[in-house]
């Protein structure tokens, strides 16, 4: 970590202006080319200055010696992969007769897509992550383990350590949450009042649905990192079952996110995070990025989802038998069982778009017997049961934490665990919910209402079952931070979940589908099911990850400042949708009355941004400044906090032996692990 | 015993703070007036969900509230808590009721639905189509109309379609919403029972002019409705008369308001997303790239079909629609011969 | 496992495998074109797929018997394990992708089926059939310690596959494009190309294993005991042959003619 | 998986589409609605002295102007009028009858001679069909069912042999 406090620091900042203002200026230039208008603000460059300038921050800070590492080799070969892959699909289109190669944004579309497909195989290429199997399959072969730099570098280069791994995920989520959060701010200050201010239409539009989908691959991210870093620990297993394809798994991510923002600069797209046709047929070159980074960032999904059923079905440890395994275990078998299935769909149904915008097969055009309600559905198959993977691990994270600090059994384990199974797989079959007002099967309306509405049980049964938990506890007097979050997340997952009735049933969301109502919704849902149990595992595991633990006071500050700040967002985000605001418009009209309402919730969206910022400076003041902690700093009873902080490579030096249950707090006498 | 104390006071607080929220949230004015009879009927149910709502909130809610505030840990005490491991009686309980009482919801929520989507056989038909990014009623009498008129008390019938891409027909206060897609038609059943104005919002997300695509409601009586429809008819019949005189440019003024043109291009010289095609023709057009070109025949036909090769300064590019490219010649003959007409 | 047969037995069940799936085959192409019930044919699909998911894939050796090396995480036994279990939950997820292709299929064309041609498609559908013969035959050898005999069937195992690939992509695309059957001209032809163009591009994924399979036997690296990549290849090989059990009557037998 | 629990969830399965049955045939007779029947031949009569009624301006006609089938009907127009008419692309002599295959789903108006608005609307929907009715089946059971087996499990729970690995 010190490297990262040495005067490079000052270099660091210095490089960054200067990418900042080439990459944005650069970009606004190359768009001046391109369509005879110069425009410095362009929100776009701005956007991709700010990548340049993360790139150029770390080149400043850390020297010559930061391009040897494979991050940076990665993204120079994606670079060069992706011209590589235009120009051969330019060549290629040059052989034909009628084609006439390039277009508005230097290649023409079908070249950005095979540049977008070869740069990112060239980034994994680039990096290392598929040498060893390259020698596989020559032959050779390769020693089982790697070793891994010293300090900081590690986490910038390839490792198959769970625990790097888990910290580039959780890095990489939290910069992408950062982007999305930025997005959120702009557009949000744009609907400050009503009139168009400082955005035009498309790059609302682009800036929504980005903010959208780059959140939604934020929360993978976040997700795969706590698990990465967790499952093996709570399983007691020296790494993943397959250390390779969990190092491939993140790094395909990343440039799987480069190419998502990289939809700006190629016309953005105004289809939103949905991408439905026909429109997703007409919008700009953007969408294609759009669809191609979110196919390539499944894969990140698919192949983390595999080798966490495989972990958990075969390296646990002696004595753990099912209904002994740790709470947050079976939140991550659940979702990972989502994800390696129905991640396919999401894929097909943007590769058919794909395909049709650049070979012409018509799936969604109905002139010539396509069906545009066809992709709503592949589409939905994924993305509904996609939100219950946003929220198992979180509440799987509420149900491991409350018993530590409330030094009590978690109530209903068993119903706990079996709960999010029923969700996950109850999920797997809600899907056209989203689509009762699109022209769908009248009959098919009403099943999926019903199977909907079950999804009510299993949640509740996890509610009730905290609140078992949580009554007649000694609640602690002092609330340490990760427990205030659990709180919040409970309180926030309810709000949401709550409001989620109202629109499974079909008449009530035929006046609330496509209102502010779902935006409050999804956000409630997601921030109570994901995001403030993320923090709370932030806090909770930072100990455990750099053996320093965050400042408790800054940590008060963040929670208070948030929690008020997004409940009002979200509540008044639900009124005004029921009162008649669309959602995904740039503009409202003043005769509705909302600007008032608009203002409060930028306000508050900025509130909730301040916060996350008092987060980051936590983060660095702690790594900087931050007293050695390496003990069992909250007293729990899992493995992971029975060893000294940090973890050495391997985890465990011996396995140690399940011989009790997990959450048995206050039981006199009793342990879980035998180390 | 003790405990018994703090069960009863739970219990009383739920109640509390359940009838609490839900008189908070139905005076909290959540709802746009309601301006049909399906919206009673979707209100209704509304008002259960509310009841429900304000229930279960409270129900997790007012325990945990509680014990934070009764069994907070004494200062001084580190020892654990009392191990109250499971009950299965209880935990059986509270799947089995909550399942019990979705599937009696889900079957309320199905008789709401099929109450709202009554059809009345005398219903009146009006074909509704929705285009980048405007709304046009198509009225059984041969015209069509920028507002959507409706008589009060009479279930109407929308058969909606859309040449281009997903549009969602919805006035917040009638409360159904329906989507309107390329290639099908999609049905859209409501009885207005208020009058006054209203506005249609296009609720589903169709491209960049999205958060305009509306359109004016008037619910009016029935004897207002139908001076209106002579009224509309009439006009609609001096029209053919004065273009049957000019029949190039009456057919042009027909495409212009049938293909959608009329959504971007004014004819009496305001503004609008696109140029107004007032004293266009002939005129000199001042094209983003600094040059001018003169507003010609050939100028008018290669910006109709390719709409991204030149673009008027100001405007954006790629805002019109590529979709004409398909236009037969003699229907931009017919156009280019409206704009003639409009000096 | 299969040390405790002799080869003779394995060779017949193999067989008797192929003899009936070559028979249900024949069985769908003549109901197909005679009366066309659709319930027929998937059944007749599902018993194909339940043989070969059995007989070729062993898909009883997933979580069946423990090799009982479970205290040696480190073994090869164990390691074995884990990997198969790894490769068949990929395979779990590369069938949604091909199910997302059925539905796209049949939400397109519904009840109706395009002009493919019949014999090249009964033709196309033996040569597959026929690899999985001669794969599941590779690998009885394989762990029998025959690499001669392994090496001679994965050879034709590999030929039919490069047959396939030809028969699909340079027969098929091209007869069908000429009965009119083009892929920018209606959704249903579309499909009919992704479909076709999803699933040959999972048998040149096989091919290229097969091929790393078999240079790497070459190199001696694979014996009777070890031999987890050939038995990796194998099953993938199955599962493309699976696919396919469910693709050809859905492309050529379902449906009434457009 | 072990057999055991393969067979929970087989069984509950089909507890859960029992009970879906009783759930969805209920609202089904709520719902029901023109369409909910399958596809068969529908007759059209148009009867005698049709032609003279629409001659004299006279404006009821004894057929509805509007009609709704389904998928895969077939529409049988008989022609007891003494003139021949027409209806769309049918063709119907005096005293014969023609048919139409209703195969896609849409909404047609054909021009017509035998209604004084010289058109008729035909609007042809997918009909609730025995796939349909299955898949609506298999969306509200199956999760009713696959609830009640994970539940199962704690309360009457099988001896398994996932974790005989111990
Ligand atoms: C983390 C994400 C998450 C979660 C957990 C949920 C949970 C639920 N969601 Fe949500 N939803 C989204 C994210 C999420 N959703 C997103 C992103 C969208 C919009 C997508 C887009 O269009 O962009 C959306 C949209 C959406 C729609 C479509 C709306 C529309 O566009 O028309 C519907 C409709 O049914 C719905 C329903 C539900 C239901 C019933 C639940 C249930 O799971 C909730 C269950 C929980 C409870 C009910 C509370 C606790 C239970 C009890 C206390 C027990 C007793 C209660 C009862 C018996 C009622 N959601
Ligand atoms: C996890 C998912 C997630 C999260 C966390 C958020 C967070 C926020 N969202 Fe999000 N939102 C979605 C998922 C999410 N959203 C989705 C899926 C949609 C639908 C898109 C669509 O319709 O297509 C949506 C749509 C959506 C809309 C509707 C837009 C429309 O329909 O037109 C709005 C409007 O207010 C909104 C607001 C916000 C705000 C104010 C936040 C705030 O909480 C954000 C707070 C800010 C941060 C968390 C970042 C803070 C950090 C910094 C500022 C640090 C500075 C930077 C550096 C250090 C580099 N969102
Ligand atoms: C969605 C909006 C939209 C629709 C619909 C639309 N246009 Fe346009 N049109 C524009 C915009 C914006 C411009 C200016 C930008 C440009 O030149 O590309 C334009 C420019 C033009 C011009 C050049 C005008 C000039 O001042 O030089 C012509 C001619 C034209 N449109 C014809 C048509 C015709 C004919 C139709 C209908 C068949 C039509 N437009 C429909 C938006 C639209
Ligand atoms: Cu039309 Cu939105
Ligand atoms: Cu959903």
């Amino acid at each position: 970590m010190n490297r990262l406090t040495q005067p490079g620091w000052v270099r660091g900042l210095l490089s960054l202006v200067f990418g900042l203002a080439l990459g944005s200026q650069g970009l606004a230039f190359l768009q001046f080319l391109a369509t005879k208008t110069y425009n410095p603000f362009d929100v776009g460059s701005w956007v991709l200055g700010s990548v340049v300038a993360a790139l150029t921050f770390f080149a400043g800070a850390g020297g010559k010696k930061v391009f040897h590492l494979a991050l940076m080799r990665g993204l120079g070969w994606q670079f060069l992969g992706t011209l590589a892959g235009g120009f051969l699909a330019e060549f290629l289109r040059a052989l034909l007769p009628d084609m006439e190669p390039f277009g508005k944004f230097g290649f023409s579309e079908p070249a950005w897509v095979l540049g977008a497909i070869v740069g990112a195989v060239s980034f994994l290429a680039g990096a290392g992550v598929l040498t060893d199997w390259f020698k596989w399959a020559k032959g050779e072969s390769t020693p089982e383990h790697h070793h891994d730099p010293d300090g900081w570098e590690k986490y910038f280069g390839v490792s198959l350590d769970h625990k790097v791994i888990g910290v580039q995920y959780t890095f990489t989520s939290l910069l992408l949450l950062s982007y999305g959060g930025l997005f959120a701010l702009l557009f949000r200050t744009e609907l400050a009042k009503s009139g168009m201010q400082f955005l035009d239409l498309n790059v609302y539009n682009t800036l929504m649905g980005l903010h959208g989908m780059v959140m939604i691959v934020s929360i993978l991210l976040g997700i795969a990192g706590v698990m990465n870093y967790l499952v093996p620990l709570l399983l007691g297993a020296p790494d993943m079952a397959f250390p390779r394809i969990n190092a491939f798994s993140f790094w395909i991510a990343v440039p799987a996110a480069v190419l998502l923002l990289s939809s700006m600069a190629l016309g953005g797209f105004d289809t939103g995070w949905t991408g439905y046709p026909p429109l997703a047929l007409r919008a700009p070159v953007g969408i294609q990025m759009f669809y191609v980074g979110v196919w390539v960032a499944g894969w990140s999904s698919i192949l983390g989802a595999l080798n966490l059923i495989v972990s958990v079905l075969r390296l646990r440890a002696k004595g753990m038998t099912a209904f002994k395994m740790p709470i947050f275990v079976w939140a991550a078998v659940a979702t990972s069982i989502i994800s390696l299935t129905a991640t396919q769909m999401i894929g097909l149904a943007f590769q058919l778009v794909i395909f049709q915008r650049v070979v012409g097969m018509p799936f969604f055009d109905a002139a010539k017997g396509g069906n545009p309600i066809l992709f709503q559905h592949l589409f939905w198959f994924y993305s509904h049961p996609v939100v219950y993977v946003f929220i198992l691990p979180g509440l799987g994270i509420i149900s491991e934490l409350l018993p530590v600090f409330l030094r009590k059994p978690l109530f209903g384990y068993k119903w706990i665990a079996m709960s999010s199974l029923a969700i996950a797989l109850v999920g797997f079959l809600v899907w056209a919910h989203h689509m009762f007002a699109s022209g769908m099967n009248e009959y098919l309306r009403v099943p999926f209402m019903y199977s909907t509405l079950l999804v009510a049980v299993p949640t509740g049964v996890k509610f009730f079952s905290w609140v078992a938990t949580i009554w007649q506890a000694k609640i602690p007097r002092d609330m340490p931070t990760p427990l205030l979050f659990v709180f919040a997340g409970i309180f926030v997952f309810l709000l949401g979940g709550l409001s989620g009735p109202p629109n499974a049933t079909v008449s009530t969301d035929l006046h609330l589908t496509d209102t502010y109502f779902i935006v409050g919704h999804f956000h409630d849902t997601m921030f109570g099911g994901y995001v403030f149990p993320f923090f709370a595992a932030l806090y909770y595991w930072f100990p455990k990850v750099f053996a320093k633990r965050l400042d408790e006071k800054l940590g008060k500050i963040h929670f208070w400042l948030m929690t008020p700040s997004f409940i009002f967002l979200t509540l008044g985000m639900m009124k005004i949708g029921l009162l008649g605001m669309r959602r995904r418009i740039a503009d409202y009209d003043p005769a509705l009355g909302f600007d008032i309402w608009h203002l409060l919730l930028t306000i508050s969206a900025y509130l909730v941004a301040a916060s996350v910022l008092i987060f980051f400076i936590n983060v660095y003041k702690t790594l900087k400044n931050g007293e050695p902690v390496t003990g069992n700093v909250w007293n729990s009873r899992s493995p992971e906090w029975q060893v000294p902080s940090p973890m050495p490579a391997y985890n465990y030096d011996r396995p140690f032996e399940v011989v009790g249950e997990p959450y048995d707090y206050g039981v006199p006498g009793s342990t879980y692990v035998k180390m | 015993m003790r405990n018994l104390k703090h069960y009863l006071a739970i219990a009383v607080l739920i109640a509390l703070v359940s009838v609490l929220t839900y008189l908070g949230m139905v005076n909290a004015n959540l709802f746009p007036v309601e301006a049909s009879a399906q919206a009673v009927d979707i209100d209704w149910l509304f008002n259960l969900q509310i009841k429900l709502i304000a229930f279960f909130f409270a129900l997790i809610v007012v325990p945990i509230a509680y014990s934070m505030a009764v069994f907070r840990r004494e200062t001084g005490d580190t020892s654990d808590s009392e191990p109250i491991e499971s009950n299965t009686p209880l935990e059986i309980a509270w799947t089995i009721l909550p399942l019990i009482l979705v599937v009696w919801l889900g079957y309320i929520g199905a008789d709401n639905l099929a109450k709202i989507n009554a059809a009345d056989p005398g219903a009146l038909e009006i074909n509704v189509v929705a285009f980048q990014w405007k709304w046009r009623f198509d009225y059984p009498q041969g015209f069509s109309s920028d507002t959507l008129y409706l008589p009060v008390d009479q279930q109407v019938l929308l058969k909606m379609t859309s040449p281009d891409v997903l549009h969602s027909f919805w006035v917040p206060e009638f409360r159904v919403k329906q989507d309107v897609v390329p290639g099908r038609v999609t049905d859209y059943r409501i009885t207005p029972n208020r009058l006054g104005d209203y506005k249609v919002r296009c609720a589903e997300l169709c491209g960049t002019s999205h958060a305009y695509m509306e359109a004016p409601v008037k619910i009016v009586s029935r004897a207002e409705y139908d001076q209106w429809i002579a009224d509309q008819t009439a006009i609609a019949q001096a029209n053919a008369a004065a273009s049957a005189a000019n029949p190039d440019a009456g057919r042009g003024q027909k495409l212009y308001e049938s293909l959608g043109c009329k959504a971007c291009h004014s004819t009496d010289g305001s503004g609008g997303i696109g140029p107004t095609w007032k004293g266009l023709y002939g005129s000199a057009v001042a094209l983003s790239d600094g040059t001018s070109v003169s507003a010609d025949d050939a100028y008018l036909k290669s910006s109709i079909l390719e709409p991204g090769a030149q673009t008027v300064a100001s405007y954006t590019a790629g805002a019109m629609p590529a979709s004409f490219s398909n236009l037969t010649d003699g229907q931009i003959a017919d156009l280019i011969e409206f704009m003639k007409s409009l000096k | 496992m299969e040390h405790h047969q002799n080869s003779g037995n394995l060779l017949r069940q193999g067989v008797n495998v192929f003899i009936i799936l070559a028979v249900l085959t024949a069985l769908e192409f003549a109901v197909a074109v005679t009366s066309a019930s659709m319930l027929l044919l998937v059944t007749m699909a599902i018993i194909k797929a339940g043989l070969v998911l059995w007989n070729y894939m062993h898909v009883s050796k997933l979580g069946g018997e423990d090799e009982g090396h479970e205290d040696d995480r480190e073994s090869y036994a164990f390691k074995t394990e884990t990997n198969r279990l790894g490769l068949w939950l990929f395979l779990l997820s590369d069938a949604f992708l091909f199910a997302g292709l059925l539905v796209t299929r049949f939400n397109l064309m519904g009840l109706t089926r395009l002009p493919l041609n019949q014999t090249l498609g009964l033709v196309v559908t033996s040569v597959l059939l026929i690899s999985s013969f001669f794969m599941n035959r590779a690998e009885v050898q394989m762990s029998q310690g025959n690499k001669k005999g392994f090496t001679t069937n994965i050879v034709i195992t590999i030929a039919l596959g490069v047959v396939f690939l030809l028969g699909v992509l340079g027969v098929e695309w091209r007869l069908a494009a000429a009965e009119g059957v083009i892929a920018s001209a209606n959704a249903a032809s579309a499909a009919f190309y992704m479909m076709t163009g999803m699933h040959a591009f999972h048998v040149l994924t096989g091919v290229i294993f097969l091929l790393i399979v078999l240079r790497n036997t070459g190199k001696g690296l694979y014996n009777e005991e070890k031999h987890w990549p050939v038995e990796a290849a194998t099953v993938y090989w199955h599962f493309i042959d699976l696919v396919w059990i469910f693709f050809y009557p859905a492309l050529y037998l379902i449906g009434r003619l457009m | 998986m072990s057999r055991p629990i393969l067979n929970r969830f087989l069984l509950f399965s089909l507890i859960g589409i029992a009970l879906a049955i009783g759930i969805n045939e209920i609202t089904f007779l709520f719902l029901k609605s023109e369409a909910g029947r399958a596809p068969g031949q529908v007759e059209l009569v148009i009867p005698a002295g049709t032609a003279d009624k629409i001659a004299r301006g006279e404006a009821q006609s004894a057929i509805p102007a509007n009609m709704v089938f389904v998928t895969g009907d077939v529409l049988l127009v008989k022609n007891e009028d003494n003139v021949t008419h027409m209806l769309g692309p049918l063709f119907i002599p005096a005293g014969a009858s023609a048919s139409m295959n209703l195969d896609n789903a849409e909404n047609l108006a054909m021009s017509c001679s035998f209604q004084p608005t010289k058109y008729f609307g035909l609007d042809i929907r997918e009909p609730v069909d025995w796939g349909t009715r299955l898949f609506a089946l298999f969306i509200s059971g199956i999760p009713l069912g696959l609830l009640l087996a994970l539940y199962s499990f704690i309360v009457w729970p099988v001896r398994t042999t996932v974790n005989s690995n111990q």
